[in-house]
């Protein structure tokens, strides 16, 4: 990737999100964990109990407002599920160019976490996405269910590592 | 209005649709799509009362082919055609991100030249989606020459493309490391020309479809987006824009040369349709403004960086993001040192546009359905993935 | 199909053995209905025959990305109006072209079926692009159909991905050759 | 069984010859007795004092100057007006003509080329025409077509509703003078029959909608029962300043009122509600709400197909022709216009005088630039919404029909035109 604008950004950029990584250790100390912090990418591991509040908290005082992507991995390994969710800004013109990664790490067997439509309205789709892809539960979700399977799907959902397609069975 | 409606003829007339007095409201349940000329490969389950609708519950996923999951089987370089038929029509633009994330996850650089390249493709690529989408947004509105026109247009961007890439739509030209060939030595000419033409023609657009008070009596007031639920629904690109946000990921966080490049960002404050429709027209002008200064600063040079035939990426996350014709597109690429990646998401703007599509159409009317939901930028296909 | 109408008994009458009618009951108005039917379906047919091959009316169902090719070729520069193909019909009760745009997903497949049995007599199906012919680039994929013509009966396959519009024009006039070797129903 | 092997023009022409061999034979063997039969007991037509029996026609195949005498009289006769010409052969010709003139000139407006090589395979000279086999080819394949009638219809209805929609189009040019004296039903309330006519089409559009027992027809039908109903006050009002001016509602009387002045000179106003009016009547861009494709998949059309389709195509492009037809002899001074062609003779017995000749060619001209330009309309514009349409007829338009009707009144009282002028 463009190593000129990359560096040059890098420089006078990473200031902006140590300023983020400290207000939100600030915040929240040891509960939730720093992953990484890169050119524009923070990434925070947070537990589901704190998920709402922190959301919140990002959203109202930090700025980010604007739901990019909710994503699901499947880690059989670890015996996770990561739900990451990348949120951007578009009111605080200082965070603006920043993505706040912020990611739940939940037990594979039993997926079970909030939902974040109370904050961000525009994940309702992404959740849902999530839910059939990898079985994630959003708790309190208006509306789990079908949205890209087809009505008969009847097997796990497709995103699971241990999901395999005809002929690729390793 | 009088006429007594036997409800057990009409089909779909909701007999729970039942108001506080206990009266029966007919609501009147539609389905638009998957074959219905307003719709294309989606369905919208549409509630009306009248002429308004009540609920409308979008149900995609009729195109929906697996790409993430065929992602894990095939590694970076056989990734390339099958993540471009989602858009066909901007097949640039949804492979750009990718692109940007393989090179950064693998470590390749890039050539100066290819950077400038893919520039010009990607803008080219703006304006032929742009063009068909207005195109389309015409046969939505009844208006036949509307689709007509930009059509022809677009053929003549579509030539400058196939030239460089030898395939009229799916050019799986970006790869990893620059562009997959050099464009021939009269493409910079022949693009100059087109491209100037082309901004020519644009005005008569205005002329003829955007200053038609007809065409300003189906859009102007229909369907606004606010400030804040435009941001807090999470829409994006001309949707975004159209609503007063200046967000533009080409200015925001620049990639490959656009800092380097001199354009504006559109934005209106409007809110409604015909906002969201003149923003694009608007932002070809300066597609064509990045491509003609482009064309100028374009080094010579390589314009690929020579791989080895099975790039491994580092262990690690990228999650990289463009400005496609439709706004933020972002690919979410965990790898686990393979050459095969290990999760794949495609952020893409049309699903984004879902729950703002479910947003602006409670309450509004039948009528203006086809207004609403084509202004969004919303293409099943890529929705689907 | 007038001749259906007029004689509908004409099969059985033939076989003696039935005995339900001996093959000479009334030879001379036999013959005749035969000859009387016979001259006016024969030029009628060949002619509805000939209305069908310039009057494709395609229907508007999309099912994946071929749908933007499709619409390039009836746009100007390609324009299949001048086959008689009017691009984009409102209501399926109107149509009898069929094409396939592209990728046939589990989901879709139902929807397709269903579709084609809404058409009215006589109907016809391209199948446009890789991904409805076989599947395509999405052969490994877990809710794409290996081709359409396990759900519904297919005339004629138009390769690419996505076909060119002149691929497409291509398909259209073979599938005219195709109901000119068709005999009239 | 098989009647066709394989289509080839050749085949074509053979089985037309086959067919006229057994047309003959038949004729010979079965229908000339039949008709010798009953010529015993019916008395022939006369025409012109003259009676016209076989023997006088198998002389005229011989001889066609004693057939001479007899085409004037023929041409005045009821039953070839209603039939041919002005009635409905002529209407459904004109309405070929719109139909293939709206797909040229549509396709032209969009840098198209429109139908073309329709039929070039059978008959080399097709492309010569510019693609008019298109609509022979589409009427051919709409007769073909398998006629669905949806589960829980009402077929009556169903089955009625193009069938009365043809004939109340076709009611509409029984009243319309074509030239002197050239006119179906010459009755002096014509201007209100054509009203009343007109009064048909939101009726049976919307038991023809409700018949097809469907979702999207239903809106279509209400649809179009607004628009049609709320169009037709304006429509009524637009030319009521023509029958101040007039005073008359004969249409003959109109256009003969109109040899000094055409209409549309002195009350432009209402010539633009009208013509925007008969567009919604005609339910066409930028008015085609009952049928629009992208909300309401074809509207009260939906559920219609092969010829009863047809049939209703048929019967709006003949409407089509109705109205524009309507606009001319109400606006635009119906026939007048100078006369330059020769009178058309046989063998020296005139059939067509100077006069007539030119009235109908400046009649037919006339109506088919109102037509084109209705195409020209739907080229350029979208279509409306729902409310705008029902906002812009209730208030603007009756506004404007009000105003019009002050400007005819107007020019009445200061001796302008009218009455005694």
């Amino acid at each position: 990737m463009s190593q000129q604008g990359q560096g040059q950004a890098s420089t006078d950029q990473l200031t902006v999100e140590k300023e983020i990584v400290d207000r939100v250790i600030a915040r929240f100390g040891d509960k939730v964990k720093l992953a990484y912090v890169k050119p524009r990418r923070i990434r925070f591991n947070v537990s589901k109990d704190i998920i709402l509040e922190f959301a919140r908290y990002a959203r109202d005082e930090l700025g980010f407002d604007h739901p990019i992507s909710v994503a699901g991995v499947d880690y059989p390994k670890n015996k996770l599920i990561d739900v990451v969710y990348h949120i951007g800004s578009c009111t605080n013109d200082k965070f603006r160019s920043s993505v706040l990664v912020f990611a739940v790490q939940l037990d594979r067997d039993d997926p079970v976490m909030p939902t974040l439509i109370p904050i961000y309205r525009g994940v309702e789709y992404h959740e849902r996405e999530t839910f059939e892809m990898l079985g994630v539960i959003f708790d309190g979700h208006p509306r789990l269910e079908r949205l890209l399977l087809p009505e008969d799907w009847a097997d796990i959902p497709p995103l699971r590592k241990d999901f395999h397609t005809k002929g690729r069975e390793e | 209005m009088g006429l007594e409606i036997d409800r057990e003829r009409i089909p779909g007339f909701d007999v729970e649709g039942k108001d506080a007095d206990g009266m029966d409201k007919g609501i009147l349940t539609l389905s638009v799509g998957p074959q219905h000329p307003g719709s294309g490969h989606f369905r919208l389950i549409v509630k009306v009362d009248g002429d308004i609708i009540v609920e409308a519950l979008p149900d995609p996923g009729y195109v929906h082919r697996g790409e993430e999951k065929m992602c894990e089987y095939r590694n970076y370089i056989q990734n390339i055609p099958h993540l471009e038929r989602p858009m066909i029509a901007d097949s640039c633009g949804i492979l750009y991100p990718y692109v940007l994330a393989v090179e950064e996850i693998c470590n390749i650089p890039v050539p100066e030249r290819a950077k400038y390249i893919r520039v010009i493709m990607a803008e080219l690529n703006r304006c032929i989606f742009e063009l068909y989408w207005l195109g389309i947004y015409g046969i939505f509105l009844g208006h036949s020459t509307m689709f007509m026109w930009p059509m022809a247009d677009r053929e003549l961007l579509i030539d400058l493309a196939e030239m460089a890439s030898g395939a009229r739509v799916t050019h799986a030209y970006f790869v990893p490391g620059g562009v997959r060939n050099d464009v021939p030595d009269a493409f910079p000419e022949k693009a100059k020309r087109h491209l100037l033409y082309f901004r020519n023609r644009l005005k008569e657009y205005k002329d003829i479809f955007y200053d038609n008070p007809l065409f300003q009596a189906r859009t102007v007031g229909v369907g606004i987006l606010r400030r804040e639920d435009a941001i807090n629904l999470g829409a994006t690109g001309p949707v975004l824009r159209a609503s007063g946000v200046e967000h533009d990921i080409r200015k925001v966080e620049p990639y490959d040369v656009y800092d380097e490049l001199d354009f504006k960002v559109i934005t209106m404050n409007e809110g409604d349709s015909f906002a969201r429709a003149y923003v694009p027209w608007l932002e070809m002008y300066e597609s064509v403004e990045i491509a003609l200064q482009a064309l100028e600063r374009m080094p010579s040079g390589p314009v690929r960086t020579k791989l080895g035939p099975n790039p491994k990426g580092a262990v690690g996350e990228v999650f990289k993001r463009v400005e496609a014709a439709r706004g933020e597109l972002a690919y979410y690429l965990v790898s686990d040192g393979n050459p095969k990646p290990y999760r794949v998401k495609l952020s893409v703007p049309s699903f984004r546009e879902i729950p703002v599509m479910a947003h602006l159409l409670k309450g509004a009317k039948l009528a203006d359905m086809p207004s609403i939901y084509w202004s969004m930028n919303y293409w099943p296909v890529e929705a689907d993935r | 199909m007038l001749r259906e109408l007029l004689s509908p008994k004409r099969e059985s009458s033939r076989g003696a053995l039935d005995g339900e009618r001996p093959a000479n009951f009334n030879i001379l108005v036999g013959k005749l209905s035969e000859v009387l039917v016979k001259a006016i379906d024969k030029p009628l047919g060949y002619a509805i025959n000939w209305g069908r091959l310039w009057s494709l009316w395609p229907v508007h169902l999309e099912t994946a990305c071929c749908s933007l090719e499709f619409g390039a070729a009836s746009g100007p520069r390609y324009d299949v109006e001048r086959f008689g193909i009017i691009e984009a019909f409102g209501s399926l009760r109107q149509c009898d072209l069929m094409v396939i745009q592209g990728t046939v997903t589990r989901k879709m497949a139902p929807r397709v079926r269903m579709i084609y049995d809404q058409m009215p007599e006589p109907k016809y199906v391209i199948a446009m692009g890789a991904c409805a012919i076989t599947g395509g680039l999405y052969f490994d994929s877990y809710n794409v159909l290996p081709g359409i013509d396990g759900v519904i009966p297919v005339d004629v396959y138009v390769p690419g991905c996505p076909p060119r519009p002149e691929t497409l024009i291509q398909g259209c006039i073979l599938l005219q050759e195709k109901i000119k070797r068709t005999r009239f129903r | 069984m098989s009647t066709v092997s394989e289509f080839t023009f050749s085949n074509f022409v053979k089985s037309v010859l086959w067919l006229l061999f057994w047309i003959l034979i038949i004729v010979s063997l079965i229908a000339l007795p039949i008709i010798f039969i009953v010529l015993f007991y019916v008395p022939p037509p006369v025409i012109n004092g003259v009676e016209i029996n076989p023997y006088l026609l198998l002389t005229m195949l011989t001889n066609p100057q004693v057939g001479a005498p007899l085409i004037r009289p023929t041409l005045e006769s009821l039953f070839f007006r209603i039939a041919v010409f002005p009635g409905f052969t002529f209407a459904a010709l004109f309405a070929t003509v719109l139909i293939f003139a709206e797909r040229k000139t549509l396709a032209k407006m969009q840098l198209r080329v429109g139908p073309y090589h329709a039929g070039r395979e059978a008959f080399w000279w097709a492309n010569s025409l510019g693609g008019f086999l298109q609509l022979i080819a589409d009427l051919l394949k709409l007769l073909g077509k398998e006629i669905i009638v949806p589960s829980g219809a009402d077929k009556p209805i169903f089955w009625a509703a193009p069938a009365v929609l043809v004939i109340a189009a076709a009611g509409l040019i029984a009243l319309i003078p074509v030239a002197p004296g050239w006119v179906i039903a010459d009755i002096d309330v014509s201007l209100l029959a054509v009203f009343a006519l007109l009064g048909f089409f939101p009726l049976t559009v919307l038991l023809a909608s409700y018949a097809s027992n469907s979702k999207y027809p239903f809106i279509g039908g209400l649809r179009a029962l607004y628009q049609l109903i709320s169009y037709e006050i304006p429509l009524i009002l637009a030319v009521l300043p023509i029958v101040i001016l007039a005073s008359t509602l004969s249409l003959t009387g109109i256009v003969e009122a109109q040899y000094s002045y055409w209409f549309i000179l002195l009350v432009p106003i209402g010539a633009f509600v009208f013509f925007v009016t008969a567009l919604a009547e005609l339910e066409r861009i930028p008015f085609d709400l009952p049928e629009a494709e992208s909300e309401i998949v074809a509207g009260w059309l939906t559920e219609y197909s092969g010829m009863a389709y047809g049939l209703i195509q048929l019967a709006n492009y003949i409407k089509m022709y109705a109205l524009s037809a309507l606009f001319t002899t109400l606006f635009l001074g119906g026939w007048i216009g100078p006369e330059f062609l020769p009178s058309i003779e046989v063998f020296n017995v005139q059939v067509l005088s100077s006069g007539e000749v030119s009235s109908i060619f400046w009649f037919t001209i006339k109506t088919f630039g109102v037509a084109l330009f209705m195409i020209i309309v739907r080229g350029t514009n979208p279509r409306v919404k729902i409310d705008v349409l029902l906002r812009v007829g209730w208030s603007k338009l009756i506004a404007l029909s009000f105003i019009n009707v002050f400007i005819a009144v107007a020019l009445l009282y200061l001796g302008v035109v009218g009455v005694g002028h």
